[in-house]
């Protein structure tokens, strides 16, 4: 509620919030990004390879209702790992949806590859254990 | 004829003669059709109507009769064109299928093997060219033949019914040069036929 | 004429009886028109019962798992690979009288090639069903198949035999029914054209695809037909081929074997007319064919099975000479485990019926002795399975290491499912000599037509 | 760490707030139970909810698609990375210090904690497989009074009424029955429960005893210390039928010290020489260099023989191994103070006392023995006594905080009945067993990973056992119960053990020092100081005079503990259960073991039930053949046949305690008789020669030193090549294994920890026999040379990670493929289930789901999961993959941390980590630097099937023995 005692108090929004943390009993969150259960993605490997929110869930920002964006299917995983440079962004811009750089994100993204050595794997147990 | 020969089979080289195009305008009647009991009375018969210059004929026959074509003067058969064609082109697919999923699709390393390698492409080649080429063989023999075809003028003649069975009909198509019923059915009932009857198209 | 002569002395007249060819059409066509002999009813009944079997076995294994089964670790593969080959070789007799000896202007095959290339189809049909639910995940088997796909972007492996199998079994599959639908298409109109119901008339109609027996279409068809026979001859080659790659180009020992291609082809045209014997010899016992399938026809199948029976005995003895002479520890092993391992009567059996069996052929009155003959067949039938299952399982259950051998016990979902394909097979020949013509009628007059007496060519 | 291991343990006090939360686990989550046969990590996923918010799931119906997340955050907690524990394990009075790793709050997988003294990183197959008994289903989850479910406020309420003093008095009719006691909290609150009950006795008994030991050391130097034994300072071992690798040991840094001197690198290394006299083949025998079967009776005058020969004063003993004495009394004579000399538990207690005389003699006393005084007396008189006071009705309450003497008491004690004669019985267990059912109260036990508390190790270390979550079933530790009986000051067990501790400590820094000590999983200065006591030669030469010899003639039955269930305390363990015996290799049972020789004689075959008739009592189990068994003897687990048990350990076996009586505990004669009726064993390895093939190599010293390429010689291998180019696997990671034959001792732990990291299912005794058994890593083991006599050799085996794999080659939708790092990938989600790789696979190392392994599976066996491994359906193929998890997690790590390079040792797999002799080595093999590639280049290294060109990325080191020349 850090924020929240201050900003918004009494927003009808926040009330499960305020419940939660009055009663203890945890919001239950609708899970909308399901990935199969012999699937396994780490959001910290791609975060810190400069991989943006928007890449896999959209303009969450922009949605008033979450929903999913992308097909998130095998081959959208693969065609990114064969490629990453497009989806490659400095490390502190991945929470800014909207990112517009100045000049060729993907040039850009090449050059992050380059210095990273961005090996994405394409192999099974990469994302299959 | 050599003695181990099958006559069923038996190669028609090809023959010079008018050929009997199919494509005729419109008639009203399809021809003059006469029934033979046997084969042999139908390859005399045709050869009979053939000498008074009729070319324009077909014949009908519960199973290939020996030698029939060449009195009829058809060419031989163009199929195997078809089945060329098709086997290479099957033979193409299945190179190209293993290929590009072997190494454009996706690139898996297989038990240390190459991502395509002709050793372990040829089986599969090979089956999809007969696959192919079968296709090619059926379906062009039918094409060849406009079959299927739901209906035809020859099942309007009386004996009709037995042309499966034991009957062989001949039939003078009309639409040839210097065509006329009249010195038709006159050349089928000289020739020996019987049920000699006008065929409506 | 004087050649036409030897030819009546080299090959007397496969249809005895001088029937017409209305007869041959009554006679055959009557089969499929008439009321069936009681005897079909009963047996209908039967197969159909024990058809019902197979479907419960393979359901229930559907629905629990490969674990109703007797296989394990090591033997991964037992009954089912072994009933698969099994029936693969079956049909391969088919696709051999009907194509090979068409090619070899074998005369005597125009009686038998029918029923012989149905029995290939519904061979086929039984052999598929094993590799179908032989997977752990049968709903997942649609991914044996090139089937593009945009969601995983994974595609088969090319390398693997099993993937050259499902080339080849349903590459067979396709142009036997194609080769045997066109032999088929004339005797359809035959068909039609004696229908009296508007039923028979109409389905014989489409299937007949309108044929009239046109001079110009016969040209085209005897071509078709002579390409697909061409066709047939090297794929039915390759499908036991392919089969025997699935074995050979594994490192097992038992499997690990180069002669295996020519040993297959063999052993499945061996098992094969073994059962078209067995088919005939029923068959014109039940319908009164002895004019059409003669002796001689029985006789000449029972020479191939000789011959075969040589060529298969000839594999074995070549097989354990490799193994002795590589000096491989590892594949001597192999072989004499086949011999005098815990599975020692699977190898003597399949040598008894394999090889000693059929040498009774080399008499006359052997071969042309019906009880004989089909004793031979069924033996064979049993000693072909056997040695499947040897190369199959036995070979698994003892290979490189030790510690992992093990044994094999078959369940009886193994036993019944077995049982059910035949029930499914017999039930499939049943309905074809009740349907359709089990003799091809254009065939047989076209023969009698070139040994009518007063031969008419075109020498005049 | 410590910081967290408290904040961890405050937000599991927020979750105990429901009383909801005990009922919802007790009908273990009825409604909405998901297949697991599905390889569902989703279905892991809403477990995760579960034990994250307990609190909140007991409100929700919990529909498919929520997840809850905790309402209140847990300091450096990211749900779905595992966070690690320090704790500790105890058995038969001996502690392994642990790190647990736990996964959202569940404990999935149990590791050796490195800084402590008895494990250095590795753990026992008992301890790996422990927190499969935490989600054991069948335990205990509530009070039973006379049968009948009651609350903890029921007992509490009768304990306040019927321990008063007033009515009690000084508890003349008080007696308390507990396991041998390690921990110091423990026995502070049963020091205050005997001050308050001055006349109350305290009884400890543990089924296998070390009576015998401490009685030696008694007879030897007047009191009983224990001796410790220092393997890796040792040249010669002589073990008088100690299987200190094993059964007879709970400490497996004995593994780690012996294999330190078994671990050679080049042929001028030295190694140690193990000599061993037993009856039954043990992995220790299996070890030796020089094996003496023997009757257990007979070991005696072989220790005197050897005694003789170092001319010490003993009564004459006539053996038939004067030779082999002869040359092992020179051997230790050549190696003063370098030498070791042991006796096992079976051993009479003069042997151990000759054993410290020989010690003593060859001044080995400090340098490879030290000893310890820990106040620990023999049990079985007291337990004797106990009953004989039951039996007379002298004892109105008995208390027993743990165990199962109903079940495992001698049974000429006639435990189970005379319990009866106490009017107030109070049981504490985990499980209701055999005791629970005739006792009045039945409490929940807690199990050591939802409870605090702290354990001695064997030299004395004392390390805390922290929680890893909330007791499930509202279980209490024995601490807790006799808190509450003797009416101690701290009631929970975080009181007791923390108010132990922390004024042990300078006030200043004592809350330091309890979180460090939570951290580091030791406290440190704990361990027992040496002493060094005087042995008197006499005592031992007069014991030893007393003894009786042998009886030579007639059979020899023996009883040792099995490598399954322990004492019978894991019977319900399935993991344990199906894990192959490492000698016999079978599993879901025991047999009767004789010799060859003996069952020919005797015209016995394995699977013959036989009738054995020893200590007035006779019961009918199958036989087992076993080469390397002595003749005319029969060794018989313990620990089996439990009559009251949960669903996996009931009736499993045959029970053997039937036979144990308290004059003789292990070793009695017997007699045997064939009843004609066979009986299914459930083995995994049917085969046990090799066939000539050159699948485990080994030589002696000598050889090796002569020809240090013997590996070589050993099977040539045709020059290989292949008809394709090789792929090139020369850069990056390139991840290989080598397993040095000569340190592994075949233990199993590898097995175990296989099992639990990658969530192996196990199949039952039914689907065992008809081999499909699941496990990964298998130990293959070869006998050589005579049938009766045989050397043994064990092997461990999993994917072999082949370069050039056959079945990738033959899988028709490439569902295992090879990664650019040597792996051969196994996807199970795209698996058809051919069976085709497993035929082609030289090793058969590939497992297949033939059934539904996990069908019936109630959600808390479900939460023992590692959610980093996918849970296979039926109809796939599975195997090993060098803990591929496990690779990429430190990869991603260290993409995380800028991208850096992977440190060698970084990645362990779970049979590495946990191997107590260090003989699995994983790693780069790319880097020439890395451990796995020094091994590779040594010249015992080999590959397994090496002239099939499928070059496995595991070699193997060559065994090598060092037998003593003069006995060549």
């Amino acid at each position: 509620m850090n924020c929240h005692a201050q900003v918004k108090k009494d927003s009808p929004l926040l009330q499960p919030i305020r419940d939660a943390v009055a009663t203890g009993k945890p919001v239950p969150w609708v899970h909308i990004h399901i990935m199969p259960g012999y699937v396994y993605f780490n959001h910290a490997a791609h975060v810190n390879s400069g991989v943006s929110c928007v890449t896999c869930h959209g303009r969450i920002d922009q949605m008033v209702r979450v929903r999913q964006a992308k097909p998130l299917n095998m081959a959208f995983c693969v065609d990114c790992h064969r490629n990453p440079a497009p989806n490659i962004r400095p490390v502190q811009f991945v929470t800014q949806l909207g990112w517009k750089p100045d000049g060729d994100p993907a040039a850009i993204g090449r050059e992050l590859v380059a210095r990273n050595h961005l090996q994405p794997p394409t192999n099974c147990s990469g994302c299959h254990r | 004829m050599s003695p181990l020969e099958d006559p069923v089979i038996e190669q028609p080289e090809p023959s010079s003669g008018a050929a009997a195009a199919p494509a005729e305008p419109q008639r009203q009647i399809y021809g003059i059709v006469a029934e033979f009991e046997d084969p042999h009375e139908l390859l005399k018969a045709v050869r009979a109507v053939r000498h008074r210059g009729y070319e324009k004929l077909d014949a009908y026959t519960p199973f290939p009769v020996h030698g029939l074509d060449r009195a009829l003067g058809l060419k031989a058969s163009n199929l195997g064109w078809f089945v060329v064609g098709c086997g290479i082109m099957g033979a193409f697919a299945a190179v190209l299928l293993q290929w590009w999923t072997g190494t454009i699709g996706y690139p898996l390393v297989l038990g240390g093997k190459p991502f395509f390698a002709p050793e372990f492409a040829t089986p599969i080649t090979f089956e999809l060219t007969v696959l192919f080429s079968a296709f090619g063989a059926v379906f062009g023999m039918l094409f060849l033949n406009g079959l299927p075809r739901y209906s035809h003028p020859i099942f309007e003649h009386a004996q009709a019914s037995r042309l499966t069975d034991d009957r062989f009909l001949l039939a003078i198509e009309a639409g040839g040069e210097n065509f006329d019923a009249e010195q038709a059915i006159a050349a089928l009932e000289a020739a020996g036929g019987k049920h000699v009857e006008v065929v409506a198209e | 004429m004087a050649d036409l002569a030897i030819t009546r002395e080299l090959n007397p007249p496969l249809i005895t009886g001088h029937p017409s060819y209305a007869d041959v059409t009554a006679k055959v066509s009557g089969i499929t028109e008439g009321r069936m002999p009681r005897v079909w009813y009963y047996a209908f009944g039967v197969t159909v019962t024990i058809t019902g079997v197979l479907i419960a076995m393979l359901s229930y294994l559907a629905l629990t798992g490969i674990g109703v089964w007797g296989n394990n670790q090591p033997v991964g593969w037992a009954f089912e690979i072994t009933d698969f080959v099994f029936w693969i070789g079956i049909g391969h007799a088919g696709t051999l009288i009907s194509a090979i000896l068409f090619l070899l202007r074998q005369r005597w095959r125009t009686s038998i090639n029918r029923a012989a290339e149905a029995m290939t189809l519904f061979a086929v049909a039984c052999a598929g069903l094993f590799p179908l639910f032989h997977v752990g995940r049968p709903w997942r088997a649609y991914w044996l198949f090139p089937v593009p796909n945009d969601y995983l972007g994974v595609w088969q492996n090319f390398r693997s035999p099993l993937m050259w199998d499902v080339f080849a079994v349903s590459t067979y599959a396709t142009v036997s029914a194609l080769f045997w639908y066109t032999g088929l298409i004339p005797d359809l109109a035959t068909l039609r054209d004696r229908a009296v119901t508007p039923a028979r008339k109409y389905i014989f109609g489409i299937l007949s695809l309108g044929w009239r027996g046109s001079a110009r279409h016969w040209r085209h068809y005897e071509k078709a037909y002579l390409l697909l026979a061409g066709l047939s001859t090297p794929l039915v080659l390759s499908v036991h081929t392919i089969v025997s790659f699935d074995f050979a180009v594994s490192l097992i020992p038992g499997w690990h074997s180069t002669i295996f291609p020519p040993y297959f082809v063999a052993g499945a045209i061996f098992s094969g007319f073994a059962m078209v014997v067995t088919l005939m010899v029923l068959a014109r016992e039940v319908f009164g064919l002895k004019n059409l399938v003669t002796m001689k026809h029985l006789e000449n199948m029972n020479k191939v099975i000789l011959a075969t029976s040589l060529m298969v005995g000839f594999s074995y003895l070549i097989e354990f000479f490799t193994a002795w002479y590589s000096g491989n520890m590892y594949e001597r092993y192999a072989f004499y485990n086949r011999m005098f391992g815990p599975f020692w009567w699977v190898g003597w059996l399949m040598v008894f019926c394999n090889v000693l069996a059929p040498q009774v052929f080399w008499s006359k009155r052997m071969r042309t002795n019906v009880p004989v003959m089909f004793v031979v067949s069924i033996l064979v039938n049993i000693g072909m399975w056997m040695e499947r299952f040897a190369i199959v399982a036995v070979s698994l259950s003892r290979d490189y290491l030790p510690s992992s051998w093990g044994n094999y016990r078959p369940t009886y979902v193994d036993i019944l499912t077995l049982t059910g394909s035949f029930g499914l097979f017999f039930t499939l020949f049943l309905l074809f000599v009740r349907f359709l013509p089990m003799i091809s009628m254009t065939e047989v007059k076209g023969m009698m037509a070139a040994d009518a007496p007063h031969q008419v060519g075109e020498g005049l | 760490m410590s910081e967290t291991g408290r904040q961890y343990w405050r937000s599991l006090q927020e979750r105990a707030n429901s009383p909801d939360v005990e009922r919802w686990l007790q009908n273990e989550f009825p409604e909405g139970a998901t297949e697991l046969d599905a390889p569902s990590r989703r279905s892991l996923l809403k477990l995760m909810g579960a034990s994250l918010g307990l609190a909140g799931l007991t409100a929700c119906s919990r529909p498919v698609e929520k997840i809850l997340p905790l309402s209140k955050g847990v300091e450096d907690y990211i749900p779905g990375n595992p966070m690690y524990y320090a704790s500790v394990i105890s058995l038969g009075g001996t502690a392994t210090g642990l790190v647990v790793e736990t996964h959202d709050g569940r404990p999935t997988k149990i590791e050796g904690n490195p800084g402590h003294p008895a494990s250095g990183g590795a753990c026992s197959a008992f301890a790996q497989a422990s927190v499969l008994g935490l989600y054991d289903p069948d335990r205990s989850k509530t009070v039973l009074r006379n049968g009948s479910p009651a609350s903890w406020d029921d007992f509490a309420r009768f304990a306040a009424g019927h321990f008063d003093p007033a009515r009690i008095g000084a508890g003349e009719r008080l007696r308390f029955l507990s396991l041998r006691v390690n921990s110091p909290s423990l026995e502070a609150v049963r020091a205050h429960a005997l001050a308050r009950f001055p006349k109350a006795r305290w009884i400890e008994y543990e089924p296998i005893s070390e009576d015998e030991i401490l009685a030696g050391a008694a007879i030897a130097f007047a009191k009983p210390v224990r001796p410790h034994y220092h393997f890796d300072k040792a040249d010669v071992v002589f073990s008088l039928d100690a299987d200190f690798l094993g059964l007879d040991s709970n400490n497996i840094a004995y593994i780690r010290d012996f294999s330190k001197r078994r671990r050679i690198s080049s042929p001028k290394d030295t190694m140690n020489r193990l000599y061993m006299a037993e009856s039954r083949l043990s992995i220790t025998g299996a070890m030796a260099d020089h094996r003496l079967r023997m009757k257990t009776g007979a070991i005696r005058d072989l220790a005197l023989e050897v005694a003789r020969n170092l001319n010490l004063d003993v009564p004459a003993a006539s053996g038939p191994n004067a030779k082999w004495a002869a040359a092992l009394a020179r051997d230790l004579a050549r190696s003063r103070g370098r030498s070791l000399v042991l006796a096992g538990p079976r051993q009479p207690a003069a042997v151990h006392a000759l054993a410290h005389w020989i010690n003593h003699a060859l001044a080995n006393e400090g340098a490879t023995v030290t000893y310890t005084e820990t106040g620990a007396a023999p049990e079985l008189p007291a337990l004797k006594q106990l009953a004989q006071e039951l039996r007379s009705g002298q004892v109105e309450t008995l208390v027993i905080l743990g165990g199962n003497p109903a079940y495992d008491a001698p049974a000429d004690l006639r435990f189970d009945a005379v319990m009866k004669n106490a009017p107030v019985t109070i049981h504490l267990g985990l499980d209701p067993n055999e005791t629970a059912g005739l006792a009045q109260w039945h409490l929940p036990e807690a199990h050591y990973l939802e409870s605090w508390g702290d354990a001695r190790a064997l030299d004395g270390t004392v390390s805390i056992q922290q929680p890893m979550i909330r007791p499930l079933y509202g279980g209490k530790t024995a601490a807790e119960v006799l808190a509450l009986i003797g009416g101690y000051k701290d009631r929970n067990g975080y009181d007791i053990v923390r108010n132990y501790w922390l004024p042990r400590w300078s006030a200043g820094d004592a809350e330091k020092a309890w979180r460090r000590a939570l951290y580091d999983g030791v406290i440190p200065d704990t361990a027992y100081a040496p002493v060094e006591p005087a042995l008197d030669a006499k005592r031992v030469a007069a014991a030893l005079a007393g003894t009786a010899p042998p009886a030579s003639e007639g059979l020899e039955l023996t009883f040792y503990p099995s490598a399954a269930t322990w004492d019978g305390r894991f019977a319900d363990n399935g993991w344990l259960q199906e894990a192959p015996d490492p000698i016999t290799k079978l599993t879901w049972d025991n047999a009767a073991l004789v010799s060859p020789a003996t069952a020919r004689r005797l015209g016995l075959e394995t699977e013959d039930i036989v009738a054995i008739a020893a200590g007035g009592a006779e019961i009918e189990m199958p036989v087992w053949v076993q080469p390397g068994q002595a003749d005319d003897t029969i060794a018989v687990a313990l620990g089996y046949g439990r009559r009251r048990a949960g669903r996996v350990g009931r009736n499993v076996g045959h029970d053997s305690y039937l036979l144990r009586t308290s004059a003789a505990p292990y070793v009695t004669g017997a007699a045997i008789n064939r009843t004609g009726r066979k009986y299914k064993l459930a083995n995994t390895q049917h085969h046990f020669v090799m066939e000539g093939r050159p699948l485990v190599r080994e030589a002696t010293l000598e050889e090796y030193r002569k020809d240090p390429d013997f590996v070589d010689k050993i099977a040539e291998t045709p020059k290989l090549f292949s008809i394709f180019g090789q792929h090139d696997y020369s850069k990056g990671y390139q991840w290989g294994m080598a397993i040095d034959l000569n340190a592994c001792v075949g233990c199993n732990a590898c097995v175990l920890a296989c099992q639990a990291e990658n969530n192996v299912p196990i199949v039952g005794k039914d689907q065992v026999t008809r081999g499909r058994e699941m496990h990964w890593l298998r130990l293959d083991r070869y006998f050589t040379g005579p049938e009766d006599d045989p050397q043994t050799v064990t092997q461990p085996v999993a994917c072999q990670q082949c370069e050039n794999a056959p079945c990738e080659t033959v899988c028709p939708v490439a569902a295992t493929s090879h990664s650019p790092e040597g792996l051969n990938d196994m996807v199970y989600n795209r698996c058809v289930g051919t069976r085709y790789c497993s035929n082609n696979c030289p090793y058969k190392v590939r497992r297949f789901n033939f059934l539904d392994w996990h069908k019936g599976l109630q959600e808390v066996e479900k939460m023992v999961f590692n959610p980093d491994v996918t849970v296979r359906m039926r109809g796939v193929m599975e195997k090993c993959t060098y803990c591929v998890q496990r690779i990429q997690e430190k990869k991603i790590q260290a993409s995380v941390e800028g991208h850096r390079e992977l440190r060698d040792g970084e990645i362990v797999p779970a049979c590495q980590q946990t191997c107590p002799a260090d003989a699995i080595v994983f790693g780069n093999i790319n880097d020439p630097n890395s451990r796995v590639s020094q091994l590779k280049k040594q010249t015992r290294r080999y590959e397994m099937l090496a002239q099939l060109n499928v070059k496995p990325r595991t070699s193997y080191l060559a065994k090598v023995r060092n037998p003593n020349p003069e006995l060549a």
